[in-house]
């Protein structure tokens, strides 16, 4: 071929582009999503349960004699983690909560989705209530159940009147539709409520 | 060649003379892209993009190639606790992700991006605001994949995420909704691009360029288009699908079997795009071979017609085996042989292919056996071996044996990394002149060929074997007990020596970009039009538009060959040519450059990230995609000024003289 | 009504269906047959234990478990006369399933846990109480009540009431002080074991059963000492034949029912311990030929895939002699019970003409959708006719006289089964029907109920629900949930039926001035002509009614008819149990059916007693 | 300065119609991509149907019904006034090729008009098919197709009042006429690919 | 874990130069597709070999006409010839014979190899008339059930991750999964089938050889796909028997009082939550029946050899060994631990 009956053209150089800004903002972005991520999508296989222990603290009642006392809540970290509130789920159904509450309609023990806790409706309440057992029918699980297992269950049970996040909660199941998924309820205000069953 | 000349008023062929500088000043000022980094963001030239696309993809080449490296490490011994199943799910899961939808898919586009509107001679693809756009939301999809993996949320349940395992009953958290919008976008980009590759080769072609004149490359480009047209749909809805039966508030039923879903139906709408995927990652793999075999045996392409119609035919079976991944689902009977029937029929094309490149090294003049040679000498050695093997997986029964285990990792990747990534090192090789003017060190680049050569077969042999001895796919570890520690070292070794392979590349490009030999402008003496243009080529490709009167316009390029003549130059114009015979028909003119490709890009990001988290992200999102697309489509410019501009006839002051018609 | 292929006739069946059932008491007579046929009770079963037809003792009127009272003074013209003559507060907000009893003028009520008994004076204007016993069971087995912690009633004999309470005793109280006589414990809650039926007491033996098939109990029936509470016999409904009572006399009339020890046999390994069938429903006895008659309750867990094989005795009928409790004859209406059938119905004992000759038989409504008529010397099954709406069977076969299921609707673990209907409660559940000889006919409150379902994994942890099937109910064809129907048993066929929206889950009460008297769960308490089934009277209760009229004659000689209200039990689990609704499968699946329940009735127990002015 | 032989390309038009031009191939593409999707999602709905008894299935919460069959009414008037708005839209198309800037106004906003309407219609269309998206697979399926249908008639009827919008701010440019000739392209695709699609949806469940 | 039979390994033709063979030639072990032990993979290995000798003869064509095509010597003439546009040379006319020849031989061989498919196909999916061996199998994350389902159905029962067959007895299994897909593929016995949630599927296959086979879930499920192992056990037909009718006894009782004590601790700990052991009130599916997990050669999914230290690691720490499984960790004090596991070491 013959060079130069086409006209070449001279290549125009450009300046490289600055990427700096660029990557800064990336990071700033990056390091705040890692800090909802993290706890949300954490895999705990061997893991620690909540560092409070319920038997201290827990109160059933708004309701004290004498001046207030400070309450010290329980935190329960796995209603930010979605992998422990899927196990919770998952505990749910295997240990057969979900034969008494169903999806949390309840039909032998009571509905867990409203906003009616008849033995209180915090994480140290709930602890409490499966590894005690109630009164009225339900059965005490010490011992039967590890603890860190038992947090995971509290964190679902809340997750069924909507206490905990919907970017972690459960979504729906493979199973039948009974009701709407975990991610989906709407957040209830619980009510102590001794109301007989 | 050009049949205009009898049509009064059209374009015809005459002498003139031409003021080169004058055209030269004016097209350097119309295409120029505005400097600094507003420009960078602006930009719509296909080739800033393209390489855009390249660099960016092959980063995540080495992210993937980083991720895969973890693998062997921890594969290398049986009961290794260097990743545990969490991580290791995550790394396999974003390897196979980033190789398909990162980099293997956008990496071969991007060469059509860059070099069909060269190839075609002309000065830009035919809409090149989308092309940006295109480029923005891959970026989106790649970085959000690997800000998910760097913060657990890297996806875990395969590159092909089947369901139930990816639905929201199995997968809590949000690492699959990540996978699904990654696929999302990515997909987006990849059916921009193939428009754009389409409507370029179709409408945009130097005059002549008729369609049995169309390069090889470009036509392996066309044929890889029409694939994704067809088939990433497919793989869009189904991670669609996905993402709205796990998306909070709204949770279909598309894949729960409960509520009268279907988990097969995953799988085969991602095989229906999963299988062509393999096919659109291998034909541009072709084209590079073809076009490589051409230059370095300096003879016409043995079975031209042939090459093209069995690029076609691979294009039109690859649609039809599918099913072939889902042998050991519960199918009917009948439907698995007419899958296999399809699926060892694929084989006939290839197989023609290969047998017209022997032909064509046979029958052309002596070989030098340069780096990019040796990559496609490389390739057709692999890829044998990988087609070969998938006949076996393609045949029911034996697939029942080898599916799913290191036999199918070995098929493929002896398929895709010797169908795909050889021919596009020998291409990075063959092309780097072109983009930067310089050659690369042929000594580092021969090193770079046989370490991966080598590295490639010892990682991937060994495989076939333990596939066969029983080792599953996508296991974090293995039992002593077994017997695959062996081979799994081995292959962990060949890894090794893979990665060094690449190593040597990088350090080449390196070097060669400041110390490589000056190239010229055609360096290796090849036929295609992209090198008929300086290298690396002004953003306006070419000063004036080729034309073209055989397969083979810079080899046989006379003294009188005319060039077009007439085109804007104070705009950006570009000739639209006829379909088949790419007869010249109208002038075109191109936008210039803009903004709003990014500002849609991110519209479009907030909609596909934020539904990941809100389901009031879709309207929010639409608003926002509805303001940048009123911003992309109202013109600058006064339309009176510009109706009056455009019917002045000709640039005045010119070099080009009606007059002196001939 | 069939699901045909042609789509659109169907729909303007349903839509004309709809229309027909616009209004909003949806009672009308869709059919009337005038003919009244006199069907004579055999002479034994007019009841020993029944000196005065204006008493109530047990809650099946008597043995022969007919709900069928002579008194007159209530007749078809003046029913529309009917008034509140007095009420009684039970105090109760759960679900009140119990008949009363009338005895000395006396009225005895036992109310759901904490099964409270009143004594109500009704010689005295107002009726006030007499007494109360209190037995204060554990406050734990509601843990263990499937659906909701009713109580069936209670038994009068000699002097003394019987009665269960949910936490697995069965007590007699003296009736004239109240004092409890003796108290027996015969289950365990710990192993999911409570007990809600009424008892019958057939020659000095209370015989009582457990319930509990939703929690892998093993199910019997007791006969206790009516003096010393001792437990005389124990006959199991799963196992060895040795613990089912099962000797040399045991003849069942089909082959798939003889064999040794079959109740361990037809069930894998270790099942048969945790396999179900509960004796939790009504019993009939045949003085002449000295044998009870009860129904076994479904096998455990639900998800049948868990217990391949027959799973006797499950689902079936016994036949025992009541002095050692041996077992003579047993039918197994559902084998491998697949959908919760449990075959615990009452069974009506009366002669009837069949083929031309007078047959000693046993009607049995069964869950599975069939009205079984039974030789009940023999357990021959001389007819199974449906008069529900079915698509879970096709038949049975007299031949084998086995049930003939549909392949399409048996559950396989994780697959959802569509459109099985009748739903698990049955075409009909415990809710008793009567049956008048002076028109020959059952009157047969049941329910139209579908549903969809789903088989999980069921986990055996005792104490807690063993179960493994998610379930959704629904409205049978037509939308309407309950229909109270006339049945021909002789000519096999329904001579009128009542549309209701809600199940009609309350017993039924015929009398020979042929006025038959049930309840609805919004609470309607209505009175119907029997032989042409329209509509006489109603009145509308402050619960939904799921108990069991009685009709009796007071001190002023006057007809009193008296019925429960307090909604509850299975189907009105919602209401009593202040459960969700938003939630489909709660109450096992009924609360999907069930999900407005609460929006037309709220809980509380009251009864009711109506008469003419 | 050089004397050469050239293709002089001075004279050609700046603009063609139909397959001459590239944005009507781009469209073409689009178009096909987009008949892909629905396509897809038919095979879909068709295979969904296979794990139904009753298609669509009994809408099984209270009041129950069997008769669930989507509502005729809507989507008939819709499809009726999809069909006539494709005579503006004609007359858009022609108007445009002949470059009359009056016809194009009055048309486009008749056109306008329709397009405003068939969504407006549509909204009822959601709401007379007896399920929402999470009922089930059906609901989720006819959602689906409902849903992609309803964002090409917003995208279509935006497309057509933003090229309204710049039709009467800055009159009528060769290259807004060939955009306008695309438009209408796209518009007879939008309704052409809604006449199987309802046929399918509305009935499909009656006659099967 | 037992050691996998030593099998002899097969030699095959060694005519052939290929590198590749030198692989190939040693593929024994207890889970190799090439080790058949019935006739079902038999036919597939068979099927293998005749692809895999095609396969080189075909790669070893192309590669020496690809290496001739590049070293092939040039004549200077040929060498300085500008580009011909239509060459019509002679050579130019073999060349067009020879690839369209190469192109009848492939597809000719392509049919050969479908045929060959085909009757393998049919061949592997035939059931003969006898009457079967019937066993249920449930992929659970991360276990696999074996339900033996009898005529009696007391007799039948379910076992956990070892599968043992009867020598010479078709089998038939029916595939199916509790939670995701997973699929069973057993190399020597036969391909694998996926186990898909709510459907059924099914493997037919007569095992003809005695001997120990190992498989493995073959479609991902989740964290530990990799160690979701089984073992099959092909035995004589007395063998077996004794075996099956083992196996359908409920569990031993507890021998003497530590034996008793561990019974204890297991029915009141959180094992009676997810296990069964036949004959106590322990009835739950949750993980693999214990009933006779003293007979078993291996736990944890044919992943540890079944010894007391294996066990009391297993129990304790489970997460170690096998991370993200589902057996929780369990905190026991030494006497307990140590009753434990001579109870559960006393199940035979």
């Amino acid at each position: 071929m013959r060079e130069g009956i086409l006209l070449f053209p001279r290549p125009a150089r450009r300046s490289p582009p600055a990427l700096r800004l660029r990557v800064v903002g990336m990071g700033a972005l990056a390091l705040l999503i890692f800090q909802a991520a993290c706890k949300r999508e954490e895999r705990g296989f061997r893991v620690q349960p909540p560092s409070a222990s319920a038997a201290e603290g827990s109160r059933m009642t708004d309701f004290q004699p004498g001046p207030r006392t400070p309450e010290s809540p329980v935190k329960n970290e796995y209603e930010d983690n979605a992998y422990a509130l899927s196990e919770g789920k998952r505990l749910f159904q295997e240990y057969n909560c979900s034969g008494c509450h169903f999806n949390g309609g309840g039909g032998i023990g009571p509905a867990l989705m409203d906003d009616e806790w008849l033995y209180g409706d915090k994480p140290e309440n709930i602890f409490e209530t499966i590894v005690e057992g109630r009164p009225n029918g339900m059965p005490s699980f010490r011992g039967k159940v590890p603890d860190y297992q038992v947090w995971q269950l509290v964190a679902y049970v809340r997750s069924l009147s909507g206490q905990v996040g919907s970017n972690a909660a459960p979504g729906r199941s493979d199973h039948m539709q009974t009701s709407s998924p975990e991610q989906s309820r709407p957040r209830e205000s619980p009510k102590l409520s001794g109301k007989p069953r | 060649m050009i049949n205009e000349r009898s049509k009064p008023g059209k374009a015809h062929i005459e002498t003139a003379t031409l003021d080169v500088e004058r055209d030269r000043a004016e097209l350097e000022r119309s295409w120029e892209t505005r400097p600094g980094f507003i420009g960078w963001l602006t930009t719509t030239n296909h080739k800033s993009i393209a390489i855009r696309y390249i660099v960016t993809a092959f980063i995540f080449f080495l992210f993937g190639g980083i991720l895969a490296a973890l693998m062997r490490i921890q594969l290398a011994r049986p009961r290794s606790e260097f990743l545990g199943p969490d991580a290791y799910d995550q790394v396999f899961t974003v390897h196979g992700s980033t190789m398909m939808f990162l980099f293997a898919v956008p990496i071969m586009t991007a060469l059509g991006l860059y070099f069909v509107p060269l190839m075609v001679g002309t000065r830009n693809v035919a809409f090149p605001k989308l092309n940006a756009f295109g480029y923005y939301v891959y970026l989106t999809g790649g970085i959000l994949l690997y800000l998910g993996l760097l913060s657990n949320t890297g996806p875990d349940t395969g590159w092909f995420s089947y369901v139930p395992l990816s639905g929201p009953d199995f997968a809590p958290g949000k690492r699959v909704d990540i996978w699904a919008q990654m696929i999302t976008f990515t997909e987006i980009a990849a059916l921009v691009a193939a428009v754009e590759i389409i409507v370029t080769a179709f409408k945009m072609r130097a005059p002549g360029m008729s369609l049995n004149r169309i390069p090889l490359f470009v036509w392996a480009m066309v044929v890889t288009a029409f694939m994704i047209i067809f088939a990433m749909p497919a793989i869009m809805l189904a991670s669609s699908m996905l993402a709205t039966d796990r998306l909070t508030g709204v949770s279909t039923h598309f894949f729960n079997p409960a509520e009268g879903g279907d988990a097969l139906l995953w799988q085969h709408l991602f095989w229906f795009f999963g299988h062509p995927e393999v096919y659109i990652i291998f034909i541009p793999g072709t084209g590079i071979v073809s076009t490589l075999i051409v230059t370095f045996a300096r003879r016409i392409a043995f079975g031209y017609t042939a090459l093209v119609l069995s690029l076609i035919s691979t294009g039109f079976i690859g649609f039809g085996l599918w099913v072939h991944h889902m042998f050991a689902t519960p199918l009917p009977q009948l439907g698995q042989s007419f899958f296999t029937g399809a699926s060892i029929m694929i084989a006939i094309p290839s197989g023609v292919q290969i047998f017209c490149w022997i032909a064509t090294l046979w029958l052309g003049k002596r070989l030098e056996l340069k780096t990019p040679l040796l990559f496609v000498l490389g390739f057709v050695f692999t890829f044998v071996i990988g087609g070969l093997t998938g006949v076996m997986l393609g045949s029911a029964p034996l697939d029942l044996q080898v599916h799913d285990t290191f036999f199918v990792v070995a098929h493929l990747h002896y398929v895709l990394i010797g169908g795909a990534i050889f021919p596009l090192f020998g291409a990075l090789y063959y092309w780097f002149p072109k983009w930067t003017g310089r050659l690369m060190n042929e000594r580092l680049g021969k090193l770079n060929f046989w370490l991966m050569l080598i590295g490639f077969h010892l990682t991937f042999f060994p495989m076939h074997q333990l596939g066969i001895q029983g080792m599953p796919r996508r296991v974090y570890t293995y039992l002593p007990e077994t017997g695959w520690g062996a081979l799994n070292l081995l292959a962990s070794i060949g890894a090794a020596v893979l990665t060094a392979g690449v190593i040597a590349f990088l350090i080449n490009v390196f070097w060669s970009r400041r110390h490589g030999a000056p190239a010229g402008d055609n360096p290796w003496n090849s036929d295609t039009l992209e090198w008929a243009t300086s290298s690396p080529p002004p953003s306006y490709n070419f000063l004036y538009i080729p034309t073209v009167r055989n397969r083979y316009p810079v080899w046989t390029v006379e003294p009188d060959t005319p060039v077009v003549a007439g085109l804007r130059t104070d705009v950006r114009e570009a000739l639209v040519t006829h379909t088949i015979t790419a007869a010249p028909d109208h002038r075109y003119e191109l936008p210039n450059s803009s903004i709003w490709p990014l500002v849609l890009a991110a519209a479009t990001a907030v909609t596909f990230i934020g539904v990941i988290f809100t389901a009031w992200a879709i309207p929010i999102g639409a608003a926002l995609t509805f303001i940048a697309l009123v911003g992309w489509f109202w013109p600058n410019s006064e339309p009176a000024a510009l109706e009056a501009e455009r019917h002045r006839s000709l640039p005045t002051g010119d070099g080009l003289s009606l007059e002196q018609q001939t | 009504m069939q699901p045909s292929k042609s789509h659109i006739a169907k729909n303007i069946a349903v839509v004309l269906a709809l229309f027909a059932c616009a209004s909003a008491s949806c009672s009308r007579p869709i059919q009337s047959n005038a003919e009244v046929r006199e069907v004579r009770l055999p002479s034994g079963l007019s009841g020993s234990n029944e000196p005065d037809d204006g008493q109530w003792l047990m809650p099946a009127k008597n043995y022969s478990s007919n709900r069928f009272s002579s008194l007159d003074q209530i007749t078809v013209d003046n029913a529309r006369d009917l008034k509140v003559a007095w009420t009684f507060s039970t105090g109760i907000n759960r679900g009140h399933e119990a008949a009363p009893l009338v005895v000395n003028n006396t009225m005895y009520i036992v109310t759901p846990y904490p099964n409270i008994l009143y004594a109500l004076d009704l010689t005295k204007p107002g009726a006030p109480m007499k007494w109360k016993y209190e037995p204060k069971p554990s406050s734990a087995a509601q843990g263990v009540a499937c659906c909701d912690v009713v109580n069936r009633g209670a038994a009068f004999y000699d002097g003394k009431i019987f009665y269960n309470t949910l936490d697995d005793h069965t007590v007699a109280v003296d009736a004239q002080s109240g004092k409890e006589v003796w108290n027996t414990q015969v289950g365990d809650i710990n192993q999911g074991e409570s007990m809600t039926m009424a008892p019958l007491v057939v020659k000095d033996k209370v015989l009582v059963g457990n319930s509990g098939g939703e929690f892998g109990v093993r199910g019997w029936l007791t006969a206790l000492d009516a003096s010393s509470g001792k437990i005389a016999w124990k006959a199991y409904s799963t196992g060895p034949d040795v613990d089912c009572l099962i000797g040399s006399n045991f003849k069942p009339f089909y082959e798939a029912d003889q064999g040794k020890d079959l109740g361990v046999t037809t069930w894998p390994p270790d099942a048969w311990k945790i396999g179900g069938g509960g004796v939790w429903g009504w019993i009939s006895y045949d003085p002449e030929l000295n044998l009870i008659y009860y129904g076994t309750a479904n096998p455990g867990p639900w998800n049948p895939d868990q217990r391949p094989g027959d799973n006797k005795w499950t689902c079936g009928i016994f036949a025992r002699n009541p002095d050692n409790g041996e077992a003579l004859w047993f039918y197994q209406w559902s084998p491998h019970d697949l959908h919760d059938y449990d075959g615990v119905n009452e069974q009506i004992l009366i002669d009837l003409p069949i083929a031309g000759h007078t047959r000693k038989v046993l009607v049995r409504p069964e869950r599975n959708g069939y009205v079984y008529v039974l030789d009940r010397t023999s357990g021959e099954v001389l007819s199974a006719t449906p008069f529900a709406y079915i698509t879970t069977s096709k038949g049975v076969d007299l031949k084998t006289g086995r049930l003939i299921y549909n392949p399409e609707k048996s559950a396989s673990l994780g697959k959802v089964v569509r459109e099985i209907c009748p739903a698990s409660p049955g075409a009909k559940d415990w809710q008793p029907s009567a049956f008048s000889p002076k028109t020959g006919l059952l009157y047969l409150p049941h329910n139209n109920l579908c549903q969809d379902a789903e088989s999980v994994e069921a986990n055996y942890i005792a104490g807690t629900p063993y179960v493994g099937m998610n379930v959704k109910m629904y409205a049978g064809p037509g939308g309407n949930r309950g229909v109270f129907s006339a049945w021909d048993p002789v000519a096999a066929k329904e001579v009128w039926s009542i549309k209701e929206d809600y199940p009609v889950w309350s017993g039924a009460l015929v009398t020979t001035a042929n006025v038959a008297f049930y309840g609805t769960m919004d609470g309607w308490f209505k009175a119907v002509n029997a032989v042409a089934g329209e509509p006489l009277w109603q009145f509308k209760c402050g619960s939904g009614i799921i108990g069991q009229p009685i009709t009796y004659r007071g001190p002023d000689g006057k007809q009193y008819v008296a019925i429960l209200s307090g909604v509850g039990g299975w189907s009105g689990a919602i209401v009593a149990g202040n459960l969700d609704p938003r939630d489909g499968g709660g109450a096992l699946g009924f609360n999907n059916a069930m999900s407005d329940l609460p929006k037309n009735t709220v809980k509380g127990g009251m009864l009711y007693v109506f008469a003419l002015p | 300065m050089s004397e050469r032989s050239v293709l002089n390309c001075s004279e050609l038009p700046e603009h063609a119609f139909d397959g001459r031009a590239p944005i009507w191939w781009g469209n073409l593409l689009l178009l096909a991509i987009e008949s892909t999707m629905f396509g897809i999602v038919i095979a879909c709905y068709f295979y969904f149907h296979q794990n139904f008894s009753y298609w669509p299935p009994p809408r099984n919460v209270p009041p129950t019904t069997y008769d669930t069959a989507p509502d005729l009414l809507a989507p008939t008037s819709n499809v009726i006034l999809l069909l006539l708005s494709c005579v503006p839209m004609y007359l858009l198309d022609r108007a445009a090729r002949a470059g009359k800037i009056k016809a194009v106004r009055i048309a486009i906003v008749v056109s306008i008009i329709f397009g405003a309407a068939a969504v407006a219609l549509r909204c009822f269309e959601f709401r007379d098919i007896h399920f929402k998206w999470d009922a089930n697979a059906y609901g989720s399926i006819v959602w689906a197709v409902l849903s992609l249908h309803f964002a090409h008639l917003i995208t279509g009827t935006l497309e057509t009042a933003v090229l309204g919008a710049y039709v009467f701010v800055r009159g009528l440019d060769a290259k807004h006429r060939v955009d306008l000739t695309v438009t209408a392209v796209y518009w007879y695709w939008i309704v052409g690919v809604w006449i199987p699609l309802y046929a399918i949806l509305y009935w499909g469940p009656r006659l099967g | 874990m037992k050691r996998h039979k030593e099998t002899q390994s097969r030699y095959r033709v060694t005519g052939c130069c290929c590198a590749a063979l030198m692989f190939f030639q040693d593929l024994s072990g207890a889970h190799s597709s090439v080790e058949p032990a019935t006739p079902q993979a038999g036919r597939i290995a068979n099927l293998w070999w005749v692809m895999f000798y095609v396969s080189v003869a075909v790669l070893a064509l192309v590669t020496a006409a690809l290496i001739y095509a590049v070293f092939r010597r040039r004549s200077a003439r040929e060498q300085t010839a500008p580009v011909d546009l239509s060459p019509n040379t002679n050579r130019e006319r073999k060349a067009t014979r020879a690839a369209a020849v190469a192109l009848a031989v492939t597809i000719a061989i392509l049919f050969v190899l479908l045929g060959l498919s085909f009757t393998t196909g049919r061949a592997v999916s035939f059931l003969s008339n006898e009457s079967p061996l019937e066993i249920k199998a449930v992929g659970h994350r991360w276990w696999w059930e074996f339900q033996y389902v009898d005529p009696v159905p007391s007799r039948g029962f379910i076992t956990a991750n070892e599968l043992r067959l009867p020598q010479g007895r078709q089998i038939v299994l029916t595939l199916t999964s509790n939670d995701v897909i997973h699929s069973f593929w057993a190399p020597n016995l036969m391909g694998k089938k996926d186990l898909i949630p709510g459907q059924e599927s099914r493997l037919i296959f007569r095992p003809e050889k005695q001997g120990v086979f190992r498989g493995q879930c073959a479609e991902f499920c989740g964290f530990q796909h990799a160690q979701m192992g089984f073992l099959v056990l092909v035995e004589s037909d007395g063998d077996f028997s004794d075996w099956y009718n083992h196996e359908s006894q409920q569990a031993v009782q507890p021998s003497n009082d530590s034996e008793k004590r561990g019974r204890q601790v297991f029915l009141s700990s959180t094992c009676v939550m997810c296990h069964t052991i036949g004959g106590t009130p322990a009835n739950s599916n949750i993980g693999p029946p214990l009933t006779h997990l003293a007979s078993r050669t291996s736990i944890a999914a044919a992943t540890l050899t079944n010894s007391r230290e294996n066990l009391a690691k297993w129990v304790t720490d489970s997460q170690k060994i096998k991370p993200g499984n589902r057996m929780p960790p369990n905190v026991l004090g030494p006497e307990n631990l140590d009753d434990l596991l001579n109870y559960l070491t006393s199940l035979k």
